[in-house]
């Protein structure tokens, strides 16, 4: 570049040059967030919606529960089908972020995976139907993992089990917390499933 | 000037992945598939193209003690604005690229290629160095992805192509795999350039030529 | 203590930048050519990154959450940070010229990296303390170092290797990459974070 | 006591053959080529021409600058020419060609007898400058220099290097069986030159008799026998002061840096005839041994004698040669031609037939660290050698410590790739050498 | 070369062979050594067979076949000598094989052979250029990308059969067992359940001792591995400090940390012989920390590389995700080597300090 | 609101702008250390990548070092390529010197079929480390020995050993360094004019018949082209022809003494011609 005018080098004018750069991408950010953000907004809630569809297909609508944080009511006709839980918990690698569906009569109806760090092939076969339906219709009393087939009882993956034990560890978190908030009251529980401590997102 | 040439030259000769060398990280970490690939592939593409043209048009009014800051900036601003559109039009990939997507404000080859070609030429040329790049940013990109989800997931563009016979090493969508299977690949361009050059260079010798 | 302690070396080892999270590779592969610049510059990723990421926490939980900026983050982390090095830059080629020649000079170059912008956003999306924020940084600088200076002395060696001429370059130094993220997958579950 | 050192390696030492072969004489040649440059340093400078009659021990080649030594003609006849033949160090280089009249004859004023006890160290020193004395242990350094070390470097003790470490050589050996009380004559008169109390004769245990007949003979000498493990290379004199004083010579210095002056066997043999008798060195024993010779011998062989006579008077050879080596075979030169001559450091000739010449491959260094462990001199010797492959030279010189390397051979001893360490590391020497030669004369 | 007039009659050599000194060399080769660390192998190996039957034999020959074809493939490849015959390609592969459990699928073999000689080894030049343990390059890479069959072991058969006798007749058998390797059940289930599964604690470090565990081919016959070691040390082919540094290290650590009671750390309470026994520490030690081309050059860097390879495995085994670590461990450490060789080396000769015995 | 947030960004931009810009331009006039000019000039036309891949920890390290120091080439910017090697080579002054009008020239003929050796060499396959043995295993003691020390010195990749076992420079390439001369252990390549129009293709001072036993291509000090050339250009000096080119260029026109020669050692200088070349009689 050929600046190498020397007048050119005032403070006034190195300032003035940044700021109007600044200004324009402000003003490009700024419009272009105030026509997005909208619309974002709809998506978010509507990908939510998805996977909370996907788990508890019959619902008409999801209810933000008061005062617990992604906790959900799935809903049809006002009749409450569902408790859909954001469940958290400490895999092979990483944290396991799920949601998990369990029926008022505390019964587990399955749980989509958000996030994850598992091993592909290995760890993340636990998030595929063949391990995930195991738990459909069971209860809190066969929240139970074990190695060798036994009735009622979820059985782990080989190779997985860590992976595996996290899972169900999270499914069984959920059942007592909504175990909790049934019989006791609102006030019972977390306000979030997270076994972890966790700072809280804003 | 050749605009056909400018355009050219990013996609093999001076390809941003196997022949500059820039832009590493996103030719690793979102190259497990070939449809991730691709949508970082052309976000840069977008990006690169768009800051060529800003910095190319504004090149006569930004004061050189601020350039970089302000080519930055150009940078920042183009990729606010996609990430802000992908995020309402497009959650899932935008999702998918995750940190990658902000961190494509800092990938050198955008700002090496405001800085050595659209600070210096003009707009059109500019917009065809940046597409060029682009594209041969995307080719390797593509090309990586490609071959990462076939061999290590026996699979293109999510279906299934190889048969269940194929067991496939995980490894390759691994961190390790990514590495060897881009050192591979940059060893067989290199090969291919040797033989050429072998080959012109005993073509010299027959003709008589300088040797 | 213990929990800083996990942060530090989660971030240093086991989930080390380089090798398992793909980020400041092109800084990897340039600079590793050689020995002594890499642990200067292993020095000069450290200090910088743990100071942009106090900066842009400050930044970020002072001015852009309270006024419901979260989208201006990357624009403001990458120039904040940019316009912070170059002026430390400026300061210590005038004030401490000794330490500008083993160690300034590289401050630039690692001024719009992605490893630099990198960690400010992933702690911000992990939403850690100030305190956390900063050993995370810290423990990610100090794992580029490693990376990189173990990096340097393999490549050094690589010199006196007969590796195949078209192999020979950076194809060698992405295989070598990638045996020594192989060799770093040993670290694989052990502070899951 | 037996004494020790680190490292090193131990070759089966085949002196068998020739150890009780007393040294014979060599029928007088009819031609001798005496090279002009037998020493380190400057080669010297002719003073005779074609044509001229020369007699025994006559002054033929004068030192170029002063440090260097004289040349003497090693028999009576004509000097025929003077020009370029084979040498056993240094390719081709000027010779004095003379031509035998067969009769041997003295020139004048030489074969004095003298008594050492009456002269002083200065007119001594002298003496052995004229007489042309250069060590004979290999390294051929002009002995005069050595025995007139600065002021500022005090020298205490003297030790007699008789360790022959080398495999298949005996000349050293039969010098002390044969000779022992001129090589305690010299070893006293070096005493004096350099005014030393202490005197040690260094000598491996594999040779008791020479051991026990020197220890009669230092008997109140303030000479002290010394036993060394046998081990090579117990013989390179860094490692004779280490073993025998538990001294090292810091890198780059001399022996003289900590008080030592270490001198071969023959050449005190060869300083007691220049000083009593006036003899100049004009002939050495020489061990001509290997395989494939038929009669190996000890020999007094004059210089400038070509090595064919020598192998003549074994009887020639049997079998199929593979190398000739001049010197040991751990640091001895292998020769292109045996018309190479003997010269004031041929200690010995050495035949290896073809099927004992090692032609495996060399391959790359596989780390094994054996020749680290063996290096006396602690270098890294496979490091050396693939800076040198790579050619990284100055960095071998001053990351590596290259100059250190004594070119004893361990190294290439224990490598079970083969590297040829030792060749690399010359090869890097020579090419600093050249580049400091460069650099000095200005590049073109 | 002119020739001389002299009066020799001798006939002279025809063209004489110049090589730089020393012209003698003792009668150590590359290939020899390579050669009899198989060798020093053959037992273990033959033991393995036994233990497992066919199928350990069939991967342990997929692997060698598969090392020495790729070599000779990829030399051929680059036109220059094929040196399959020197053994280390061979050796590589058997190492390998030593890694794998047995009976494991055929291209599991296959494709670490390939990542072991065309990536670990060819791509730096071959033999003596690699940076990186062969063959535990291609065990991690199959462990990354095979992990459920790589962690699916083999059952010994003696284990299983009432005595040795029954084993032989078993040999022939193709089927596998497969069960969990000691220290997978340490990981997962405990100690004690781990004991319970032998029956004792003395029946459980027989078992270890003689082989007749669960595991990769290499994992199971302590006592045969250390006694080819033993020859290695004798022949001085390896340094015995490696192995010795590297075993008590693991030793030590696991012995302070290893304990756990009611699931909390008691210090001093672990149990260094159960590690020293399993996972692969003995062959690790001995065969593959040893592995000079990999491993620094001076004894002292080897005592440190030792060393670390022992913290790292006790590290990866108490807090990591794998059960095992030997393979990792030296991975590591053989990144750190080029460092050790940096800040290692010998003392230069007359650096001591002058005796000060002048007057 | 999200009308307010905006203004927020906007005025964040703004506030974002006037500060850095202000710490900008307070730094530059404060902190600003003086150094070569050509620095920047060169930093200025690299790329910028900042990528470190010239072997500098970025591109204003590269560009001081270059200008700097003068053994560091131009062209090691691999983004820039040669435009900017180019570039930076005029700002440095650097091809100036890479573009001697001087090339190398290799003055021995002693190709395979035509040079005796006198041994079996197994060393090292370097031609320094062959001189150190004994003076290696060509007969010729001033002869090439073939095993291409100058070639592997040679950073421009100008010197080819051609399959008779003598160097060729391609006198495109060469850059008349002179790395190869000093590198020599016979003192074969020298640097010449590229103009020049015979070249003795020998370097033995041995007498004639010596060199007959060991060469059938060396220069055997005949006297045959001193004799004929008729602006005496060429003496013999130590059996060996030494012609000076200076006469040559500036007088001859018709060199006959390359048809005299016997040996056809004295050739024309076509560059390139690979030893064993066989002078074309008919037209000189
Ligand atoms: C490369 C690799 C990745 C692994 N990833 C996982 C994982 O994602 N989830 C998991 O539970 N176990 C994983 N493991 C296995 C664990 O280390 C452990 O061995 C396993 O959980 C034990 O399960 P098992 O008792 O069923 O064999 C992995 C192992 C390897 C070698
Ligand atoms: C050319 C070729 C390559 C193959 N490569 C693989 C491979 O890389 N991985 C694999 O698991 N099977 C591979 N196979 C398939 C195997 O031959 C075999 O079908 C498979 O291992 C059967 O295993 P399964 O019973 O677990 O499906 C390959 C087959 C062919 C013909
Ligand atoms: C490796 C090596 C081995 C040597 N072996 C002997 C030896 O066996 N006998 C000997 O007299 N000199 C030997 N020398 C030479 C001595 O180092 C030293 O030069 C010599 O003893 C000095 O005596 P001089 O000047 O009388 O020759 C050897 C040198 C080296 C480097
Ligand atoms: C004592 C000893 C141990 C060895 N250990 C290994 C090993 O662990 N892995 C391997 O691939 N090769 C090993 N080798 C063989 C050889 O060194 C190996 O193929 C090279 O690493 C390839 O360059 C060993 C060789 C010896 C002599
Ligand atoms: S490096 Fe030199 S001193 Fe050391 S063993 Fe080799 S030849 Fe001897
Ligand atoms: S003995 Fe040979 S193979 Fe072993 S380290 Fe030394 S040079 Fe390398
Ligand atoms: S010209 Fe000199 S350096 Fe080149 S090959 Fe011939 S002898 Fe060797
Ligand atoms: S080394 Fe230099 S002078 Fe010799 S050929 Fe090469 S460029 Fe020319
Ligand atoms: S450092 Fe990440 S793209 Fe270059």
């Amino acid at each position: 570049m050929s600046h190498t005018d020397h007048n050119n080098n005032s403070m006034f004018k190195i300032t003035l040059n940044l700021t109007m750069a600044a200004f324009l991408a402000g003003i490009i950010i700024g419009v272009v967030f105030f026509f997005t953000y909208e619309k974002a907004e709809e998506q978010k809630k509507l990908q939510k919606e998805l996977s909370m569809k996907e788990l508890v297909p019959d619902a008409a609508i999801f209810v933000p529960i008061e005062g617990k944080h992604e906790w959900f009511r799935a809903e049809k006709d006002d009749k409450t089908l569902a408790y859909l839980l954001l469940a958290e918990q400490k895999g092979f690698d990483g944290h396991i972020k799920m949601f998990v569906a369990v029926t008022p009569d505390k019964k587990v109806i399955g749980y989509k995976v958000l996030s994850h760090k598992e091993t592909p092939g290995l760890g993340d076969v636990a998030f595929k139907p063949k391990f995930a339906s195991q738990f459909t219709g069971k209860g809190i009393e066969n929240m139970e993992l074990v190695k060798i087939q036994e009735e009622g009882k979820i059985l782990a993956i080989t190779g997985a089990t860590i992976t595996s034990r996290a899972v169900t560890a999270a499914v069984k978190h959920v059942l007592v917390e909504v175990d909790a908030y049934l019989t006791q009251g609102p006030a019972a529980g977390d306000t979030g499933v997270h076994t972890e401590t966790k700072n809280e997102h804003k | 000037m050749n605009l056909w040439k400018e355009f050219t030259k990013g996609l093999v000769a001076e390809n941003p992945i196997f022949r500059l060398a820039l832009s590493l990280c996103p030719a690793l970490a979102v190259t497990s598939n070939v449809y991730n690939a691709l949508g970082m592939g052309v976000t840069v593409l977008f990006v690169i193209t768009c800051n060529n043209i800003v910095v190319s048009a504004f090149r006569n009014v930004i004061h050189p003690k601020v350039r970089v800051p302000v080519y930055i900036m150009s940078i920042a601003t183009i990729v606010t604005v996609a990430m802000l559109t992908l995020e309402a039009y497009l959650p899932v990939l935008f999702r998918e690229l995750g940190i990658y997507l902000p961190l494509v404000v800092v990938f050198a080859i955008i700002l090496a290629r405001a800085e050595v070609f659209a600070a210096k030429n003009s707009v059109i040329p500019s917009m065809i160095d940046g597409l060029g790049m682009g594209v041969g940013f995307t080719i390797g990109m593509v090309t990586i992805g490609a071959i990462r989800e076939i061999i290590g997931n026996g699979s293109f563009f999510g279906y299934q192509i190889l048969g269940s016979w194929y067991h496939p090493p995980l490894i390759i969508i691994l961190a390790p795999g990514g590495f060897i299977v881009i050192g591979f690949i940059i060893g067989v361009m290199n090969l291919n350039e040797k033989r050429k050059k072998d080959k012109s260079e005993k073509a010299e010798m027959a003709a008589g030529g300088t040797i | 203590m213990t929990e800083y302690f996990l942060l530090f070396m989660s971030a240093a080892i086991v989930n080390n930048f380089v090798l398992t999270r793909y980020l400041g590779l092109c800084i990897f592969f340039g600079v590793s050519k050689n020995y002594h610049a890499s642990t200067s510059m292993g020095l000069a990723i450290i200090s910088i990154i743990t100071l942009s990421s106090m900066i842009t926490w400050v930044i970020e939980h002072f001015i852009l959450l309270p006024l419901g900026l979260y989208f201006l983050k990357t624009i403001v982390f990458v120039v904040v940070i940019a316009v912070f090095v170059q002026l430390l830059e400026m300061v210590i080629k005038k004030f401490m010229p000794t330490l500008y020649n083993v160690w300034g000079i590289y401050l630039l170059l690692v001024a719009t990296n992605c490893v630099i912008l990198g960690v400010p956003l992933i702690n911000s999306e992990a939403n850690f303390t100030f305190i956390k924020s900063t050993v995370n940084a810290l423990g990610s600088g100090t794992g580029f170092a490693i990376a990189l200076i173990l990096f340097a002395s393999l490549r050094e060696k690589l010199q006196f290797s007969d590796v195949p001429k078209s192999l020979d370059g950076l194809p060698i130094a992405f295989i070598l990459a990638g045996m020594l993220a192989l060799a770093f997958q040993g670290f694989s579950g052990m502070i899951p974070l | 006591m037996l004494r020790r050192i680190k490292g090193g390696v131990h070759p089966h030492d085949e002196k068998k053959s020739t150890d009780d072969k007393k040294i014979a004489v060599l029928p007088l040649p009819k031609k001798l080529f005496v090279p002009v440059h037998q020493h380190i340093g400057q080669p010297s400078v002719p003073v005779v021409k074609a044509g001229d009659e020369v007699k025994k021990g006559q002054l033929i080649a004068e030192s170029a600058d002063g440090r260097g030594t004289p040349v003497h003609s090693p028999t009576s006849g004509k000097v025929t020419e003077i020009g370029n033949y084979p040498h056993p160090l240094y390719g081709k280089s000027p010779c004095v060609v003379i031509e035998s009249d067969g009769l041997d004859q003295w020139q004048e004023g030489l074969l004095t007898d003298r008594s050492w006890e009456v002269l002083s160290a200065a007119e001594m020193i002298d003496i052995i400058f004229k007489n042309g004395i250069v060590g004979m242990g290999g390294a051929a350094f002009p002995t005069h220099i050595k025995l007139s070390p600065p002021k500022d470097k005090k020298i205490d003790t003297l030790i007699v290097n008789a360790a022959e470490c080398e495999p298949y050589l005996t000349s050293d050996y039969r010098t002390m069986i044969e000779y022992a009380d001129d090589v305690i004559k010299g070893t006293q008169i070096v005493m004096k030159i350099l005014g030393v109390q202490k005197g040690f004769i260094g000598i491996e245990n594999n040779k008791p008799k020479a051991i026990s007949l020197m220890k009669e003979k230092c008997k109140g000498k303030k000479i002290e026998v010394v036993e060394l493990e046998t081990k090579y290379p117990q013989g390179a004199e860094k490692m004779m002061i280490k073993a025998i004083l538990d001294k090292e010579v810091p890198s780059g210095k001399l022996p003289m840096d900590v008080g030592c002056a270490v001198q071969n066997v023959g050449s005190l043999k060869a300083v007691a005839d220049a000083v009593e008798k006036n003899i100049p060195l004009i002939e050495r024993v020489v061990t001509v041994t290997g395989r494939t010779v038929k009669n190996p011998v000890n020999v007094m062989a004059k210089v400038g004698t070509p090595f064919t006579e020598l192998f003549d008077f074994c009887g020639g050879f049997r079998g199929a040669n593979g190398k000739i080596i001049m010197g040991g075979p751990m640091m001895g030169m292998a020769q292109v031609s045996l018309d190479a001559v003997v010269v004031k450091a041929t200690s010995g000739i050495v035949s290896i037939a073809d099927n004992e010449v090692d032609l495996k491959e060399e391959l790359a260094c596989i780390r094994c660290g054996r020749c680290i462990d063996v290096c006396t001199m602690r270098l890294l010797p496979n490091v050396l050698s693939i800076l040198s492959e790579k050619g990284q030279h100055q960095t071998a010189q001053t990351d590596y410590n290259l100059m250190d390397c004594v070119e004893c051979g361990c190294c290439y001893y224990v490598c079970p790739s083969r590297r040829n360490i030792v060749h690399y590391i010359r090869q890097s020497k020579a090419k600093n050498a050249m580049l400091r030669n460069a650099i000095k004369t200005g590049s073109k | 070369m002119e020739t001389k007039e002299t009066t020799a009659n001798i006939q002279k050599p025809e063209k004489l062979v110049i090589t730089s000194s020393p012209h003698v060399h003792n009668t150590e080769s590359v290939t020899k050594i390579m050669w009899i660390v198989n060798l020093t192998l053959l037992p273990a190996a033959i033991f393995s067979v036994i233990n497992f039957g066919l199928p350990a034999l069939i991967t342990m020959l997929l692997c060698i076949a598969g090392s020495a074809a790729c070599e000779a493939a990829i030399q051929y490849w680059r036109k220059v000598k094929v040196t399959v015959s020197d053994g280390s390609a061979v050796l590589t592969g058997l190492l390998l094989a030593m890694c794998l459990p047995a009976g494991i699928a055929w291209y599991v073999p296959v494709i670490a052979s390939v990542a072991a000689i065309g990536i670990a080894k060819h791509t730096m030049g071959g033999l003596g250029h690699n940076v990186f343990n062969p063959a535990h390059i291609g065990r991690a890479f199959v462990m990354a990308s095979y992990p459920v069959a790589m962690t699916t072991w083999a059952v010994s058969r003696i284990g299983n059969s009432a005595d040795f006798a029954g084993a032989m007749g078993k040999v022939a058998d193709f089927d596998v067992v497969t069960g969990a390797t000691p220290l997978g059940i340490l990981k997962q289930q405990g100690y004690q359940a781990l004991v319970d599964s032998f029956g004792g604690q003395s029946a459980m470090y027989k078992a270890l001792f003689i082989g007749n565990t669960g595991g990769s081919l290499g994992e199971t016959s302590a006592i045969l591995l250390i006694l080819g070691g033993l020859v290695l040390v004798i022949k001085k082919y390896i340094k015995w400090q490696v192995p010795v540094v590297m075993i008590g290290t693991v030793a030590l650590f696991t012995w302070i940390f290893g304990g756990k009671v009611d699931g909390k750390l008691v210090y001093f309470t672990g149990d260094p012989v159960l590690h020293i026994l399993s996972g692969g520490l003995i062959i690790g030690a001995f065969f593959m920390a040893t592995d000079m081309v990999t491993t620094p050059l001076t004894t002292q860097g080897q005592v440190l590389f030792a060393f670390g390879c022992g913290l790292i495995t006790v590290l990866i085994r108490l807090y990591g995700g794998y059960p095992e670590g030997v393979c990792y461990s030296i991975l590591l450490m053989n990144a750190l080597t080029p460092l050790i060789d940096r800040y290692i080396f010998p003392k230069k000769f007359g650096s001591l300090p002058e005796p000060v015995t002048r007057s | 609101m999200l009308l307010q947030t905006a203004i927020y960004a906007v005025l964040a931009m703004i506030g974002l702008g006037l500060i850095f810009g202000f710490f900008i331009s307070f730094a530059n006039r404060k902190w600003a250390v003086e150094v070569d000019p050509r620095i920047h000039e060169v930093d200025e036309v690299l790329p910028k990548g900042q990528c470190g891949g010239c072997g500098y920890p970025g591109c204003m390290a590269y560009a001081e070092a270059v200008v700097t120091n003068p053994d560091v080439p131009p062209n090691l910017c691999a983004p820039g390529k040669e435009a900017v090697a180019q570039k930076v080579a005029e700002i440095t002054g650097k091809k100036a010197v890479a573009l001697e009008t001087k090339i190398a020239f290799v003055r021995c003929s002693g190709t395979y079929g035509k040079a005796i050796r006198t041994g079996v060499y197994k060393g090292v396959k370097d031609c320094v480390s062959a001189n150190i043995l004994v003076g290696g295993d060509k007969g010729c003691t001033y002869g090439c020995l073939g095993y291409g020390t100058c070639v592997k010195v040679c950073m421009f990749d100008a010197l080819k050993m051609s399959p008779e076992g003598i160097p060729v420079v391609n006198p495109d390439k060469c850059t008349g360094c002179g790395k190869c001369v000093t590198v020599c252990p016979r003192n074969i390549i020298t640097l010449v004019k590229p103009e020049i129009m015979v070249k003795v293709n020998c370097n033995s001072r041995d007498k004639g018949a010596i060199v007959r036993k060991h060469c059938q291509a060396g220069c055997i000090g005949c006297g045959m082209c001193a004799k004929s050339c008729p602006y005496g250009a060429i003496v013999i000096d130590n059996f060996l022809a030494i012609v000076d080119h200076n006469i040559c260029l500036e007088k001859c026109s018709d060199p006959v003494c390359m048809i005299k020669c016997p040996t056809k050692v004295l050739r024309p200088a076509i560059w390139g011609t690979v030893p064993g070349f066989e002078v074309k009689e008919e037209k000189v």
